[in-house]
């Protein structure tokens, strides 16, 4: 119940916290990473993973925001591991080499066998060799990049991270290239995407909390250190608050994406979406404030986590379509409790 | 939360709700439902049902009389029968002074008073805070002078919620004024109010309720066996008690109810034809709101995880307190809004218990003012976190 | 531009606090203030009235506010007067005795000269021999109290001010009882409406703020006075910060309402109602905190005056409802620019 | 506002329009309505416009080459150029080492300086804050002293906006560390940046700009007809200009046109067919900005009315620059929410002026971070609000 990793959990962390310590020495740490097999902890076995869950990344992710590394660990790596593992004999055959998973939206059209639209803003998809394509009707595609009509725009993210746009003319799939339908998938893969994000903005946002902490108690100013102020003090208790909220949250998300509760998923999911959008981009305006001027500047940290934290706002719906949906299940759920127990009261 | 419900804890919830079923009265539900509050009588009628099935001391060991139940199992009952509409027990006896007799108290205390606590023979109040001594506790200016077998005691206490149902009053009083830090002087009294010199005042809240009350003591007789813990020594105790205080006071299970109450409101009420609980800026308050609960509703439980039955609560407390007092308010908030208009008439039946959906929240709104304020107000909370947990 | 008083705004508000001042002695307040005609400022001239504008009220009202009174000043003084001038010759013929405004909406409908149905929470109508009621189709209809089919249900309001609840079941309507249309004599009487009770409440939160930061600066703890803790003073500048801009809204409302600006009287009225559903709520809530338990006994007078902050809040359409005006006039005015500009941007 | 302005206010908004019309090259106004920045480049060219109108310093007297505009007139002026997309004049000259000559300087500083700064042959930059010296300004350790008719200059300054672009630097200076009270011993020296010794270094901001720079002062020699005012009474000069400098932060016309930008931003983008600027949610954040604005823009009239041409800002500055810069913030905070996912991607053009409607709301986020942190942090301007005005 406190969420501490297990002692498994805990080691593959380590591994990859050692990793990132070491970036780049002596091979890179994508490199390292995959030779480790650390990669494809959320693959199926019989493609070389270990069939690891939302709840198992947690502590990892967690580990890479707070690193501030920028490989595409959930794009080409956590996802693609995610969605086939979900879609089990259902999933696509796919190459060896690196694969991003991209969700489809309303952007993307099929018609007679062949794909035109876009996919925008595909964490990951830098890389790729493959895209492993969700369609709205749950069924996966796996598709090389270098398809005849399938062009990326490669850019970089705020937080540094590699992304790009994916636009379809009339892209022909194969027959072995579509996979069978999963049930439930698109939908699964769109929140956890969101709980993957999230947790590795907790990471983050940990390492800023961690940070400010500690400036408060070093910096001087007037003679004090800031940490003598009260209205400083509170300002980083309320970040303190804020945050154990959060990773509350979090691991409450990714619990329930290993669950089979769809409502109790998409309430935490929106919860989270809902706090990173919110009281998380509060705490991390409130830790640059409490900084000052160092905190505005490009060479000091802080900033390029406050960045991860507002990536992962921004990705993987809207705030205000997560407190839409939040609201809308609220609602559901309130009718249907009425109809359980029919004490309809008056109130008006 | 049951995704983090072991088997026997499922087991356990079907066990309370069969038994909330069959012994929860409906008129005590209906009062909930019915956006009223329950009355003191309603309260004790609850407590003894309780009792009677050694259910009424959640926390408490067995060997006291208690249940002996999992952190977890706590929550359970506690958010079943919230959610189920029962009354909520007042903390002084059950919370309060009892953990701190079984901790601090002598053989002969806990004999004579843990057992009355149970059956509601007894009904405690707590004399901490003074006029001069709100925030700042340790001032507090209550003397106590020994005089042979007793103690002779003169002050004022103030805010002391329900001393007008209590029989007896856990005190803070000053033994020593020469003690050289505030709080090394303090010592803790048990005091019987029906003792010559005490007078119970009521203090009217700006709810038009009587919550709470000032009381004078006026060379009030205290036998020194009624000293709890060691003479000068009260302010261990003391913070041991108001850590308790503070996990009652956040009430995860109580908000959990209203929350529901609230959802109740909003579906039920119609703004141009359509039920506010689809207008899309009221859900969305809604949905923050429930995002905020979901979070403490979960950190409670990574923290009960942590806490020994009998055991201290430690520097949580504080966490939970300060969020929990702001997520009721805001339930009241978005109550008194669902409103609107009907809720700015004043019905003074509401302070008999009386009232409906429509003065609930405005009602609530007021009331819980002195959530953030009594029992640790929030600025002292984050001096406490500030200090204690973050070390600034 | 300060919005101070004029001198003559000022000596009629100095006449009214002294009536407050002296309340009872030797007549009622309400009493006094018909004596010294102080209830008739916005009475047109040939029934013994000022003609006062909304901005005449402001100072009146703030004091009224200020001083706790709980005598309709607004329901049965001021609005009745502003409906009666701004009517004219198209006002229905009013009888001596107390007069009261009601503002129907559509759960009163009038059907072959007859009225069925209620208008709730009428403050002044407890006082009332006459109801001056506007229609929402621009007319005032003329009704006594005491007309057949029309009863009241008399109370108070949180602050302690009374209202009533009027229940009309097929009450005739007499022919010189019904005036002509003034066109948009309704709306704009929704919004002087709530105009008056925040130039009300703007003296109540002025009170408020002015004993909040005495007390600071008497109450000791922790050995200190209260205003020595940075928290406090942070929390006490934030209430004088509001409070500040709220009076600027207040006086904008006014000025507006005498105006024949609609959109900009829409545009200050609904700032003004948002204002009181959010900052000065926050504001009033943050008074009570920062003066601790004294705060929440009704023997101080502090929570008397918070309610009268409240009820502005809650009368005269719900802050909610205000938002959602205030947003269609700002969409409107920014599709009218495109109009006229032809500027359109591509965004996306 | 127009509700406040009398028939000349009338008249002279519409000479003003007529002007900007006429006057204001669209390719400026493009870059605005564009969601760019105006470059370097571009605010010069428009400063030398107004230059050679006469109307490049509102709030200069006319004998000093000022428009003697009423403070009604300075604010129409400002928020009909900003709401017709002309570039922002930068504040340092014009509105912060200017009025400070004028009422500090010598005739001879003034006759030197003051035309340089309307004609921009000379660009100013502030040497104020240091390394250890930001909020707490008066710790300051860059020290001058004195050597025949020189001060030599060594330390270091930061946080120097545009001091790439400034051919000169006002700046606080200690000379006298023995002073009894840290703000006594300083002085206001006028350094040439050609100066040998001198050495600017960028700092790149968190929005991937350069906006601000590091000083190094090496030795410089600073002759000594350039300190300001009497040596050691700096700190006086200093108060002066950080008061109007607060009142330039604040901003109000700038912030009008940005709201424009906002809306039109929700009005052109559509989510699932609906334009942004009709969502109910989206609508109520806009309507709640809108009335703080509204406040923010009657209370900034309020104050106006009291200022006399060249006089002091007062108190007043703390209020206006605390909201104003929450306002900025809140409307670029809006404006990346309206961008959604769009405001993902990191344009690295923007640092050059580019840019567009999806990444102008991020960009300005990131940017506005300062807001509440340069020119006096919120915290430090509550502090003197609370000392100052309310006597806590």
């Amino acid at each position: 119940m406190d969420f501490a990793p297990n002692s498994e959990q805990q080691m593959i962390a380590d591994s990859f916290a050692k990793v990132f310590a070491a970036a780049g020495e002596p091979r890179s740490v994508w490199e390292e990473l995959g030779e480790l097999e650390l990669l494809r902890l959320t693959w199926p076995e019989d493609l070389g993973g270990f069939g690891a869950g939302c709840s198992d990344l947690v502590a990892v992710l967690s580990e890479a925001g707070a690193s501030g590394a920028p490989e595409p660990l959930i794009g080409a790596a956590a996802l693609p591991g995610l969605a086939l593992t979900r879609a089990g004999a259902a999933a696509p055959t796919v190459p060896d080499g690196e694969i991003c998973l991209a969700l489809a939206d309303t952007n993307l059209h099929l018609a007679d066998g062949r794909l035109t639209g876009s996919v925008n803003v595909v964490p990951g998809a830098d890389v790729a060799d493959t895209l492993l394509l969700c369609l709205p009707d749950d069924r996966l595609v796996a598709l090389p990049v270098d398809a005849k009509g399938l062009s990326l725009e490669v850019y970089e993210l705020l937080d540094g991270r590699g992304a790009a746009d994916l636009h379809f003319q009339q892209v022909e799939l194969s027959q072995g290239s579509v996979g069978g339908p999963t049930p439930g998938l698109h939908a699964w893969l769109c929140d956890a995407a969101a709980m993957a994000f999230a947790a590795d903005a907790l990471g983050a946002i940990c390492a800023i909390r961690d940070m400010t902490q500690e400036y408060l108690k070093t910096r001087k100013q007037f003679g004090k250190t800031l940490c003598s102020f009260q209205a400083l003090q509170h300002a980083m208790v309320d970040i303190y608050h804020d945050t154990e909220h959060f990773l509350s949250l979090v691991h409450l998300a990714a619990k329930t994406c290993d669950s089979d509760d769809v409502a109790m998923r998409m309430r935490a999911v929106s919860s989270v979406k809902r706090y990173l959008g919110g009281r998380m981009r509060d705490c991390i305006a409130s830790a640059i404030q409490l900084h000052g001027g160092i905190g505005v500047t490009e060479e000091y940290p802080l900033g390029a986590l406050a960045k991860r934290v507002i990536v992962a706002d921004l990705l993987n719906g809207s705030s205000a379509s997560h407190g839409a949906r939040l609201a809308r299940l609220i609602a559901e759920e309130t009718r249907a409790e009425l109809n359980i127990t029919g004490q309809e009261k008056d109130v008006a | 939360m049951e995704l983090f419900y072991t088997k026997a804890d499922i087991a356990f919830r079907d066990e309370v709700r069969a038994f909330l079923d069959t012994h929860l009265p409906q008129e005590l539900s209906d009062t909930f439902f019915n956006f009223k509050r329950h009355s003191w009588e309603q309260m004790i009628r609850w407590h003894k049902i309780l009792a009677n099935k050694g259910w009424v001391a959640a926390h408490w060991p067995v060997e006291h009389g208690g249940t002996g139940w999992t952190p977890m199992q706590q929550y359970i009952f506690d958010s079943e029968a919230m959610m189920a509409g029962a009354p909520r027990l007042r903390p002084f006896g059950l919370k309060m002074i009892g953990p701190v007799l079984m901790r601090f108290g002598t053989d002969a205390q806990k004999e004579r008073f843990l057992p009355r606590i149970l059956s509601a023979e007894d009904y405690w109040c707590q004399g901490f805070s003074e006029p001069g001594a709100g925030s700042d506790l340790a001032s507090l200016k209550t003397r106590a002078v020994r005089d042979g077998d007793d103690y002779i005691v003169n002050g004022q206490k103030t805010w002391t919620t329900t001393a007008q149902h209590a029989n007896w009053m856990f005190t803070l009083v000053r033994t020593d004024p020469q003690a050289e830090k505030p709080q090394a002087g303090i010592s803790m009294l048990l005091i019987d109010l029906s003792s010559p010199g005490v007078t119970v005042r009521p203090i009217r809240t700006i709810d038009g309720d009587h919550h709470v009350n000032e009381v004078f003591l006026e060379d009030v007789r205290v036998p020194t066996n009624l000293l709890v813990g060691e003479e000068n020594r009260g302010w261990t105790c003391a913070k041991f008690l108001l850590g308790n205080e503070r996990v009652s006071i956040a009430n995860v299970g109580q908000s959990k109810a209203e929350m529901s109450l609230l959802k109740r409101l909003a579906r039920d009420r119609k703004i141009d034809g359509v039920a506010l609980i689809d207008d899309p800026v009221f859900g969305a308050k809604l949905a923050d709101l429930e995002a905020d609960f979901l979070a403490q509703e979960v950190t409670n439980l990574r923290m009960l995880a942590g806490i020994k039955p009998g055991g201290e609560v430690g520097p949580l407390s504080s966490l939970l307190k300060l969020r929990g007092s702001e997520i009721q308010q805001r339930i009241q908030e978005l109550a008194m809004e669902a409103a609107g208009a009907d809720a700015a008439p004043w019905r003074a039946d509401r302070a008999a218990g009386g009232g409906n959906g429509d003065d609930y929240g405005i009602h609530g709104w007021l009331t819980s003012r002195a959530f953030t304020i009594f029992g640790g107000s929030s600025e002292v909370m984050k001096n406490i976190v500030a200090k204690q947990t973050l070390g600034l």
